[in-house]
């Protein structure tokens, strides 16, 4: 065999060489074939990225049928969530749909109550958008201070994909809206009958009934086959398994904006239909979970911006707890009420960091720290908080959420 | 390329797509309930029906006397803890009205077999919650389509509108600072890991009382 | 059990009502809990969903381990496609790679060779850009005429993701190019080390190392860890597994720009080193794969278009084979080098179809039909075929692949 | 907010990441060999010695004399070929370069196997190759590092440059006709259901012969 005794040969005087082995020695995927084109009809991750996962905290609530895990933020780049990792919160666990037996119906102050199939609404025109849904309960347990190690719980009920629907305001206008209409109830068809109501000039102005995200169908955790879309909004509002839609002329005051999706103050009065989300910002890499490993010298400090009132303007990111401000460089498309990714480029002299990040949005609202929000709101309010994040850095690089002086 | 949601094209215009929807099938649906009694049905329960009911069906998560079992969600007390340091928010102690009570329980519970209830044994629970909460006092007393608008809750006043944009850090819009915007070094004065409720891989910390919940 | 007789009750009386049972009774999804969120911790697409997959075509090479599969573009909407879904093309199977085993070495006309480990490419500055990539012989069986019947066939060696990843001009800069380099090598680590020479113009223009996809890391069968974006180039330019770019004076001519990626004329001449991607578009919908099921009336016509010249100015479609042309809408982000996705809408009338798509891209450059290409090219070029492609679509909307006149 | 990639931060910056490379590094992955013969390495072989590795390393797939085994690939023959209906595009008929055989068969080949063929086996087998193609006759004739340069392929000077540019579609720019842009109805001239070549889920057609295929 005089091709493979060569080949012998070569290894074995490779074996000798000076440098890295990994590179001196042919390996075996430089060799052998790895699996064809007909093994995998739908891709999944590389075996090395097993770590890259939603995640639940489950002492959060009683059932994990009842409760909510989280993106991980750090160990993802760009403003694209990938779909099997947009962060998951059902009331009734994850309802199965077949699209056939699906229904959309429209009824109330309406000139004829309509009901749609799937096939129906993808009939209207349609329209591509990328949009960010935050929890209006993100952060929710940093009220009270630091408690959650890792920008994966603290900032985790966020993700951000490209839409594919037909709008809202197609759909009812199809239905004829009376003047008296003013409030949308959306409904879902899961076991939790998810209900919300929508102002209906924000369902005429933006929302979409959404069957589509990132190319592909709406994911069964987001809805499948149909979710609405209230871009800049709070998540609870964008009821998934989309099954009704009622126009009325008042809010229902349903369980979802009262007992919950209310905003406690100090003084005992409750905020209710605090639908915007807030400008807001978190570094997601270093963090807790994604600490510094390679010492000193140069450093790439990154993580998302958003707001629920348009694009971000600005972002300063601050690695001496808030003492001095940089402005970080905001990468790749610049869209509406979508994430933006900042980057920060720095050298590290290995000493303590404080690293803080403040975002500034199109109508100029700037994300206030936490104190600020405490000095109004108290601790109790749960959601909408935007507070600016701390982690501290040592000098190892070991990264923690902590709160600053 | 960029084409405006609110501009495409056939805005406004009707694209005849869709049915009509027939009675029977938007009764099936729209069994939502409104403060001022809008969708509420036909239909009747008593304090004392609903506790029998309340008892078989959910008294294992919720405790005999709206109290909870474990996490699951309490029903009842909190009145007068709402400027605590740890509010507990009820029915009682917060909700704004009654109507949610009947379009929740009904939509909903009992979790695990939602949509089981007939209107007169979610009247019969209403009525058993209120008098968990002491809203109502009589073990016989009926809540009914009739007398349902009647009944204020009462914390109803202590909602207010959404003003974010008056508080300070919004109002008093200003340039922020961007150099020695505070003395000194920075002190840590709170760590998450003293605390650590942070859930290891692998780990169930459900023991672990968190010092605040997502509700 | 007051409660369940109630409900058994109800559900009855709903059985007896007027209308679509799964609206009028109350169904299981409706009732019982899904699954929860410790379930899915990599969610994967519904159930129902079991037929939007890369396919392969068995005799279109001796083995699946150098072979091709297609991207469903036919069950996609907007223009990204979601990473278990990106075509795949290998010469010798997906190789698996532990990023931590993974080398990028810079040699040849530099001022120091250099080796980086995967940590240290990430210290770079990071960019986010959402491009196209095309293989070269995409459409490439239609030269000698109408073959394949769907679109995933003809048209699905394209894909469109948002990439992560560094500049290549940064880690040539930091090898220091000397001013004799003209061409890079770009070199794969898999079983068929997969070589193509680069323009050093290009490469210093808008060429990226990139270990992201969409958001989280690439995936093995495109290159995990680390493939070569060429933007606008030729798909296999975009070496995958990417482990070594050696500056030269002259380009390599490799087997893959030789023997493969060459154009061969009527005239037995061959252009080489035809990189750039043409102006091209193709309706997705309706296609022999998604035929019209919903009869006469509204009906909504989708496509893609792209050009390795920069964004897409206009897409025109005609629904009588080529007699008249409507502009459609192009919706959603337009970005340079990118997938357009366009729409027509329109009623029809329930008679014979003959759909075409004409995409213009913003040099100007108008996509071609098959017989203006064949005028020149004959028809032995396999690659650069960007004719405009026909459907007919019949009185019951079944679609096919043909050709016109 | 859309940051140019060409005016980044630190453009044409030295960032001091990374290591140099060892020459033993550099050598063990700078295999590619070019057109003037950059990169060949010391060695040689015959055309009798290349015989003997082909028929044991080669011959399964590629065919005895390089005619192909089923649908993998030809190397040899082709000649004259280019113009036709179905050309046959082989080493001997269409490669420019002789260093694009040594490079391949040694970075990629046996297919498999890559990288298990010493250098002095690659010139072997290259000399084999250039003889199944008759560019060279004598079965003694050695292919070595020195005379590499020398061997010229017959269809080099029928490579040029990308003109794409110059084809009428593209040269003759003018607004694309909108309307009544051809007389008459759409004929169909050509069914792809009558080739019918488009594979059915979880049907094996590969007995099918395709009309082109895709190298
Ligand atoms: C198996 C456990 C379980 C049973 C049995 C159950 N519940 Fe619940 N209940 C829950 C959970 C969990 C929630 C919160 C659901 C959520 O937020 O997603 C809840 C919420 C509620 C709420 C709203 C609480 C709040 O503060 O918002 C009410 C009211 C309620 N249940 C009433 C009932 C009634 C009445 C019954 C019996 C007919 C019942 N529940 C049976 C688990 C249960
Ligand atoms: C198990 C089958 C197999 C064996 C054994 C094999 N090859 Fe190949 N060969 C292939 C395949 C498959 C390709 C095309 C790979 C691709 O394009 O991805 C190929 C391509 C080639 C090419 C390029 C052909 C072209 O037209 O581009 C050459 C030259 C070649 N092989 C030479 C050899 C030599 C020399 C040996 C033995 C040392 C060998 N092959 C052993 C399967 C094989
Ligand atoms: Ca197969
Ligand atoms: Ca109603
Ligand atoms: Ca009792
Ligand atoms: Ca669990
Ligand atoms: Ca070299
Ligand atoms: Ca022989
Ligand atoms: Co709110
Ligand atoms: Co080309």
């Amino acid at each position: 065999k005089a091709g493979l005794a060569g080949g012998a040969a070569l290894a074995a005087s490779k074996a000798q060489a000076a440098g890295d082995p990994v590179i001196t020695e042919v390996q075996d995927w430089n060799r052998y074939p790895g699996d064809g084109v007909d093994v995998h009809p739908y891709g999944m991750p590389s075996q090395f990225e097993a770590d890259v996962v939603r995640r639940n905290v489950a002492w959060l609530t009683a059932d994990p049928i009842s409760s909510i895990n989280f993106t991980p933020l750090h160990s993802l780049d760009g403003i694209i969530t990938p779909n099997g990792l947009c962060f998951e919160r059902h009331h009734a666990g994850a309802a199965v749909i077949d699209p056939k037996e699906h229904r959309l119906m429209i009824n109330g102050l309406v000139d004829k109550p309509l009901i749609f199939t799937m096939e129906d609404l993808k009939r209207f025109p349609r329209y591509n958008r990328v949009y960010f849904l935050e929890c209006a309960a993100n952060s929710g347990m940093e009220w009270r201070g630091a408690q959650l190690n890792g920008c994966q719980f603290t900032h985790g009920m966020l993700h951000c994909v490209m839409y594919t629907g037909v709008l809202l305001k197609d759909i009812l206008n199809e239905a004829g809206v009376k003047t008296s209409g003013k409030w949308v109830l959306a409904e879902g068809a899961d076991a939790s009958a998810m209900t919300r109501s929508i102002p209906l000039d924000k369902a005429m102005e933006d929302c979409m009934v959404a069957f589509g995200q990132n190319g592909e169908a709406l994911r069964t955790e987001q809805g499948y086959p149909l979710r609405l879309v209230v871009p800049g909004f709070e998540g609870n509002m964008w009821v998934k398994w989309l099954r009704r839609l009622e126009v009325g002329d008042e809010p229902w005051q349903q369980r979802e904006e009262t007992s919950k999706y209310t905003d406690l103050l100090p003084n005992g009065k409750a905020r209710r239909f605090t639908f915007a989300m807030d400008v807001k910002s978190v570094i997601t890499n270093p963090s807790p979970q994604a600490p510094i490993t390679h010492g000193k010298g140069r450093t790439v400090l990154t993580g998302l911006a958003w707001s629920g009132h348009g694009t971000i303007k600005r972002v300063d990111v601050s690695i001496d707890g808030g003492r001095n401000w940089h402005t970080a460089r905001i990468d790749g498309p610049s869209l509406s009420l979508a994430l933006h990714r900042f980057y920060y480029e720095f050298d590290w002299d290995g000493s303590d960091l404080y690293l803080q990040s403040r975002a500034i949005d199109e109508k100029g609202y700037v994300q206030p720290t936490k104190n600020e929000l405490r000095a109004t709101r108290g601790e109790n309010s749960i959601y909408h908080n935007n507070g600016i994040q701390t982690w501290y850095v040592n000098k190892d690089g070991v990264a923690e959420n902590v709160e600053v002086s | 390329g960029e084409a405006d949601p609110k501009a495409g094209e056939g805005a406004g215009e009707q694209f005849h797509l869709g049915r009509v929807a027939t009675p029977d099938e938007v009764a099936a649906w729209d069994i939502d309930v409104r403060p001022d009694g809008l969708g509420l049905p036909e239909g009747s329960g008593t304090v004392a029906q609903g506790e029998a009911i309340f008892d078989e069906n959910c008294a294992s998560c919720h405790g005999d006397f709206g109290e909870a079992v474990g996490r699951w969600p309490v029903l009842a007390g909190g009145q007068g803890t709402l400027k605590d340091d740890r509010p507990v928010k009820t029915i009682g102690s917060y909700w704004p009205y009654l109507s949610t009570v009947y379009d929740y329980i009904h939509r909903a519970m009992p979790f695990g077999n939602a949509r089981s209830l007939s209107n007169d044994d979610v009247y019969a629970l209403t009525a058993y919650v209120l008098y968990l909460n002491d809203v109502v006092t009589d073990e016989d007393f009926e809540l009914s389509k009739s007398n349902f608008a009647s009944i204020h809750m009462p914390n109803e006043k202590n909602f207010i509108p959404d003003d974010r944009d008056s508080e300070p850090q919004y109002a008093n819009e200003s340039e922020p600072c961007m150099t020695d915007c505070i003395p000194g070094k920075a002190k840590i004065t709170m760590h998450a890991a003293v605390l650590d409720v942070t859930p290891e891989a692998n780990a169930d910390k459900k023991d672990e009382a968190p010092a605040a919940g997502i509700e």
